[in-house]
């Protein structure tokens, strides 16, 4: 069933962040939205504001933080809205896995007990019925031993177990959106290889919705079926990821494609995008790419953020979004 | 691989307090115009001070602040102003002495301790830990038993009992820096340890130690206070804030400005050096 | 097990530390100019007093045979007599030890609540007003010496406002309770002005932590958050900071005690350094440091017991 | 491939042991941790040999022992055949550089780029004094920043830049193996491809040798002739890079390859594409930003 709403949906969001240096404007103008049950993949390097983006739509930014714009989930707004009336969103209907699964869990604080706790507090279960669901949790994430994990500090489990437990416990209510930050980057291919397969099936059984942050397209490809690319604070290409890897119709999308090293077909020497990423207090006018971009012209300088339509599921804020990109980008740009 | 991201996420300082930068050097102006005010007023009190600090009146004794007094005077009818003048040059100048000696000596140990490691820091540690285990101002009496009386013993005296905090703090900044990959590749690059421990390691941690002198000379000060307050700090007729306050608390009820006022340049003083190194300590984190 | 390796390691510690300080105080000793009984006696002294004197206290001996004697003495928990008092140091110290105890519990009370209180209002309201307030009291409080403090407070509110006396200490609990408050208070300012600073980085530390964003991911907030997730944790550096708070408190307890006139062992030093009494400031300074290490391994306990990593170590 | 070259570095039965700090005794050897348990590896002159493993494996351990920031427990360091003792001198330490994982912690806050590289060349007399600064300035080149970088402290640089500052100083050695210790794992990948092209153009220029340590397959696939395989402290498969990717012998190193996204092809597709983009969901048009 295909509701007409979306179940998540982000409009003009933007986000401001206060630094020594002055405020930062993180993230402008990024809009998208997520159907239920679907997987959208965010991929940008650093610097891109693709996890602002995504901690603004739970409110869990740094203090000092400004945001604007729209995020509505189910039909209710999220931004300005009060954390007294996000608390009971965050975990239960939207929940969030982190990049580091070393500092995520808090030290002095035994697992079953920070499990459970997401259960008391968002479903007022007693001690002892979340305990018991704890346990079920994580024998649902292939735990092996959880009663004796329940009772363990996070200090003496591995990495790859510590991020088992926090999927457990962004599972626990049954969220039906589940925003994952960069959950495998701090872990080895092979865990890395099994979080993703646990996280798959998770979201499969569940029916959640989920957006998986990451700077790896790979992991992203995995995963999802819809991509967002970001660069430097905005959104630069969506659509299916198929069509978007095979036919990227942003020239950052295209570079950043073509610098991944491969692990099959013939080997190739690496190139790398040249230049720098752009000073983020004072980016460049019009498209942000364009000072490291091949195919620019001078009409990238005042180009607006928008994404222009590819077709009925794509956008791209390239100037050649509607026309493909020309073949010279995929020659040069070969640089130190 | 959103380092820097997260490196904004989780800055600290500026992320709470927008406005705090413009805030913190006014705190560093305020501060530094503090301790300037103090060390003019102890390099020029004969030329400030209205009388001879150790001149007794005694018909004229425990006079109320007027014109002629504007501080009144004390129990021999010395002038409180001129006593206060000139005891800036007495606590400041052994405050800062035993401030510095203690810094040196303490950050060439924490220095060597950190550095050296193994046998060197495990007998620095246990000696730190035995100076740790007593009171500062037990073992400053202690001290001052076996050196005698006098000023050169006071400031010794201090330094013995302060150097540990400066080698402790210069130690735990030499195990970070010591670990990190520059200095590895110094030592890789065929450099000496002298030249290691002075070129790529000191330039990394001494500013701790400044940092922490700017509060301990507070310490300190109150320290010779107490001292001189105990009647057991420098000998009677040269005039010292600490002193000053014990004669006064004898006046108590009538007289409360005789230790109010003494107090208060301690206080003020320790003001102004906590706020340089407040400022100090931001600057660094930067 | 592990904890109780660990435990049992720092025991070993403290006593070799204690051992280090005996040595440092026979050393101190031997330094004396003029020797220890010069010393006691005063330079007016014959030459025949001090020989006497040096005899009694077998102060001719070697010193290697000096060294076993004041082992073999400290270990039995002879100090010497006191030359003031003729008595037992210990004796004399045992006299004056409640007076002293009762004011550092009294101080530790009131800092722990006074601490716990403000540091977490600023960390809650960072950047306003009330911070900045609680921001700047240590400021202020750092620069204090406990015995102007002490002063002040007397003046004011014993003095010209007599809620308190002026000194001396009460019988009975309520008494004791009344008689100690402004000592107390006096050492609670200039201790607290550490602990709230360091409470307040610590909060402020753990607020701004992974594991605080995960707990606030899962619908934590307000006082629940504090209590769970925050103040516990920044609780565990502060706590080790106790020791040496500690420390400082039982050298400004000397001092108050001198103000406020309390019978304690802090007038009890400033009397014996002042007629050079040596037996009595050795054995208050052997004493002292007993009590500071004895402390140290508390809070080695509270440590373990707070943070379950530190058993592996 | 000349056999009768002697290699620039070459190790032999390399062991290196860790004691866990707590228990004595008896109790010692269950206590000792093997980190690197026997590797033989060789290097040859304008190799790079790719050294891959996970996390805990004993690259790293390896890597400092190769260096010299560990003494090996057991077997040998071979420079020109030449077997290095535990205390190496200043010349051998020279002669195998390193440049380390990560951009933040391994430049000397406090000194500028100039500095740092002046002090190499005048403490091992490496050029005459003045021509130290030329000298500077073609360092800085050879690794694609200009001279401008000279006066600039670390902070102010990027992650990409500060490696290869980080490469310009174990150059100013002049050593004859580099050691590379995940050099490009804290970077972004639009960046690595830069850092990676300086390794393979030094390589080809002056004919170093370099051991490659990094946990990220693919790009030591582009960059490195052989790759060994490391697990739990051994090596458990050394080959020819072509080979190694192509037909996996050992069983790790298979489960290692499969275990590695693709970027091309479908691997799963959870959801049914037809229900993953919603009506009125496809680019919308009127969102708009304030540009500039």
């Amino acid at each position: 069933m295909v509701s007409a709403e979306p179940l998540l949906e982000v409009s003009d969001l933007a986000v401001t962040l206060h630094t020594p240096q002055g405020p930062l404007r993180a993230a402008e103008g990024v809009s998208f939205a997520v159907a239920a049950a679907e997987a959208v993949g965010l991929v940008g390097e650093s610097g891109s504001g693709k996890s602002v983006a995504m901690r603004a739509i739970l409110g869990l930014l740094p203090r000092g933080s400004t945001v604007s714009g729209s995020v509505r989930f189910a039909g209710r707004e999220l931004v300005g809205v009060a954390e007294r009336q996000l608390a009971p969103i965050r975990g239960r209907e939207i929940s969030m896995i982190f990049q580091d699964p070393m500092t995520a869990l808090n030290p002095i604080r035994r697992i079953g007990g920070q499990i459970g706790e997401v259960l008391r507090i968002q479903l007022g279960w007693n001690r002892r019925r979340a305990s018991a669901h704890a346990r079920e949790l994580l024998a649902r994430v292939e735990i092996a031993e959880p009663d004796r994990v329940l009772r363990q500090f996070p200090h003496q489990l591995s990495g790859g177990m510590r991020q088992r437990v926090l999927i457990a416990m962004a599972l626990a209510c049954q969220p039906r959106l589940i925003l994952c930050d960069e959950p495998t980057t701090a872990l080895d291919v092979t865990t890395q290889d099994q979080i993703l397969a646990l996280l798959r099936r998770a979201s499969d059984e569940s029916g959640a919705a989920m957006i998986f942050v990451s700077h790896d397209l790979a992991v992203v490809r995995q995963l999802c079926s819809r991509v967002l690319v970001m660069y430097a604070g905005r959104l630069v290409e969506m659509g299916p990821i198929g069509p978007v890897f095979a036919d990227p119709r942003h020239a950052y999308t295209a570079a950043l494609l073509r610098s991944l090293p491969a692990i099959d077909g013939p080997r190739q020497p690496p190139v790398s995008i040249g230049g720098e990423l752009p000073d983020r207090f004072r980016p460049p006018s019009g498209c942000r790419f364009r000072t490291r971009c091949t195919v620019a012209d001078d009409s990238c300088a005042s180009l607006p953020s928008t994404l222009l339509p590819v077709d009925g599921e794509r956008g791209s804020a390239c100037i050649h979004a509607a026309t493909g990109l020309p073949d010279r980008g995929a020659e040069s740009g070969v640089s130190r | 691989m959103s380092t820097v991201e997260t490196a904004i996420v989780a800055e600290p300082a500026g992320a709470e307090e927008p406005r705090g930068r413009r805030r913190r050097s006014v705190a560093l102006i305020v501060g530094t115009s503090i301790v300037g005010t103090y060390i003019l007023a102890a390099v020029l009190a004969p030329w400030l001070a209205p009388y001879d600090p150790l001149a007794q009146d005694v018909p004229n004794a425990l006079a109320a602040p007027s014109g002629s007094h504007p501080l009144g005077t004390d129990h021999l009818g010395r002038d409180v102003l001129s006593r206060l003048l000139h005891g800036s040059r007495v606590d400041l100048l052994l405050g800062m002495a035993a401030a510095g000696a203690a810094g040196v000596l303490g950050t060439v140990l924490g220095l060597v301790a950190g550095y050296a490691g193994r046998s060197v820091d495990v007998v620095v540690t246990r000696v730190m830990d035995v100076v740790q285990a007593l009171p500062g101002i037990v073992l400053l009496l202690v001290l001052l038993l076996v050196l005698g009386p006098g000023a050169g013993s006071i400031i010794a005296a201090l330094a013995l009992t302060g150097w540990v905090a400066y080698a402790r703090l210069v130690r735990a900044s030499v195990l970070v820096v010591r670990d990190q990959d520059f200095t590895s590749a110094a030592r890789l690059a065929g450099l000496g340890h002298p030249r290691v421990l002075f070129r790529h390691v000191l330039p990394n941690v001494w500013i701790q130690g400044v940092i922490y002198m700017t509060s301990d000379i507070v310490i300190i000060i109150g320290a010779i206070a107490a001292l001189g307050y105990l009647g057991i700090g420098i000998q009677a007729p040269t005039p010292e804030w600490g002193q000053m306050i014990y004669d006064g608390q004898a006046f108590l009820a009538s007289h409360w400005w005789l230790s109010a006022a003494p107090g208060l340049a301690i206080v003020v003083l320790g003001l102004g050096l906590a706020l340089v190194s407040d400022a100090l300590t931001d600057r660094a984190r930067r | 097990m592990q904890r109780l390796g660990y435990l049992g390691r720092r025991l070993g510690y403290v006593l070799i530390t204690l051992w280090g300080v005996s040595l440092l105080l026979f050393v101190m000793l031997q330094l004396l100019p003029g020797g220890p009984a010069e010393a006691m006696l005063g330079i007016t002294a014959t030459q025949q007093q001090v020989d006497a004197l040096n005899q009694e206290l077998g102060l001719d001996r070697p010193v290697v045979a000096q060294y076993v004697d004041y082992m073999g003495r400290l270990i039995r928990g002879d100090l010497g007599d006191s030359l003031v008092f003729g008595r037992p140091v210990v004796d004399v110290i045992g006299d004056a030890l409640p007076a002293t105890l009762k004011l550092a519990v009294y101080v530790v009370a009131l800092s722990t609540l006074s601490t716990v209180t403000l540091a977490t209002l600023a960390a809650s309201f960072r950047g306003r007003a009330i911070d900045h307030v609680i921001r700047a009291l240590p400021l202020i409080g750092v620069g204090m010496p406990g015995f102007w403090i002490g002063a002040m407070l007397l003046f004011l509110f014993a003095l010209t406002f007599p809620f308190f006396p002026a000194g001396g200490i009460e019988e009975g609990f309520a008494g004791a309770l009344r008689s100690l408050f402004l000592p107390a208070l006096t050492l609670a300012i200039s201790v607290s002005a550490i602990l709230i600073r360091s409470l307040r980085r610590g909060l402020i530390d753990v607020l701004e932590s992974d594991h605080v964003l995960t707990a606030r991911a899962k619908g934590l907030r307000g006082v629940r958050l504090v209590v769970r997730h925050v103040l516990p944790n920044a609780a565990i550096p502060t706590v080790t900071l106790m020791g040496l708070v500690f420390v400082s408190l039982l050298g400004g307890a000397l001092i108050v005690e001198s103000v406020f006139a309390i019978p304690g062992v802090g007038q009890l030093l400033v009397n014996g350094f002042k007629r050079h009494d040596m037996p009595l400031v050795m054995g208050i300074a052997l004493l002292s440091a007993a009590a500071i290490l004895l402390v140290n391994l508390l809070i080695d306990v509270v440590y373990s017991l707070l943070d379950p990593r530190v058993s592996l170590r | 491939m000349s056999s009768n070259d002697v290699p620039p570095i070459e190790l032999r039965g390399l062991r290196k042991e860790f004691r866990l700090p707590g228990l004595r005794g008896r109790a010692r050897a269950a206590r000792t941790q093997v980190a690197v348990a026997g590797v033989d590896l060789t290097v040859s002159r304008g190799e790079i040999v790719g050294l891959v493993g996970e996390s805990g494996c004993g690259k790293s351990t390896l890597a400092r022992c190769v260096v010299g920031m560990y003494s090996p427990t057991a077997g040998e360091v071979l420079l020109d055949g030449h077997p290095v003792g535990t205390r190496r001198s200043s010349a051998d330490r020279r002669r195998v550089q390193m440049v380390f994982q990560d951009p933040a912690s391994a430049l000397n806050p406090a000194l500028r780029v100039r500095d740092m590289l002046a002090e190499l060349l005048r403490v091992h007399r490496l050029v005459p004094s003045s021509d130290i600064a030329g000298r500077c300035a073609e360092l800085l080149e050879s690794v694609g920043l200009d001279a401008g970088f000279l006066d600039v402290f670390p902070h102010a640089l990027s992650g990409g830049q500060r490696q290869r500052v980080n490469i310009a100083r174990a150059l100013a050695l002049e050593p004859d193996v580099v050691v590379a210790d995940e050099v490009v794992s804290a970077l972004d990948v639009s960046v690595q491809a830069a850092v990676l092209n300086v390794l393979l153009d030094l390589r080809a220029r002056l004919g170093l040798s370099i051991l490659f340590i990094s946990h990220n397959l693919a790009v030591v696939r582009q960059v490195c002739d052989r790759v060994a395989v490391m697990y739990a402290g051994e090596i458990v498969e050394l080959a020819d890079v072509d080979t190694l990717f192509a037909e996996p012998r050992h069983d790790y190193t298979r489960r290692l390859l499969a275990a590695i996204p693709r970027i091309s092809g479908d691997h799963a597709q959870s959801v049914p594409s037809g229900q993953s983009v919603p009506s009125g969901q496809s680019v919308p048009s009127g969102q708009s930003v304030p540009s500039g």
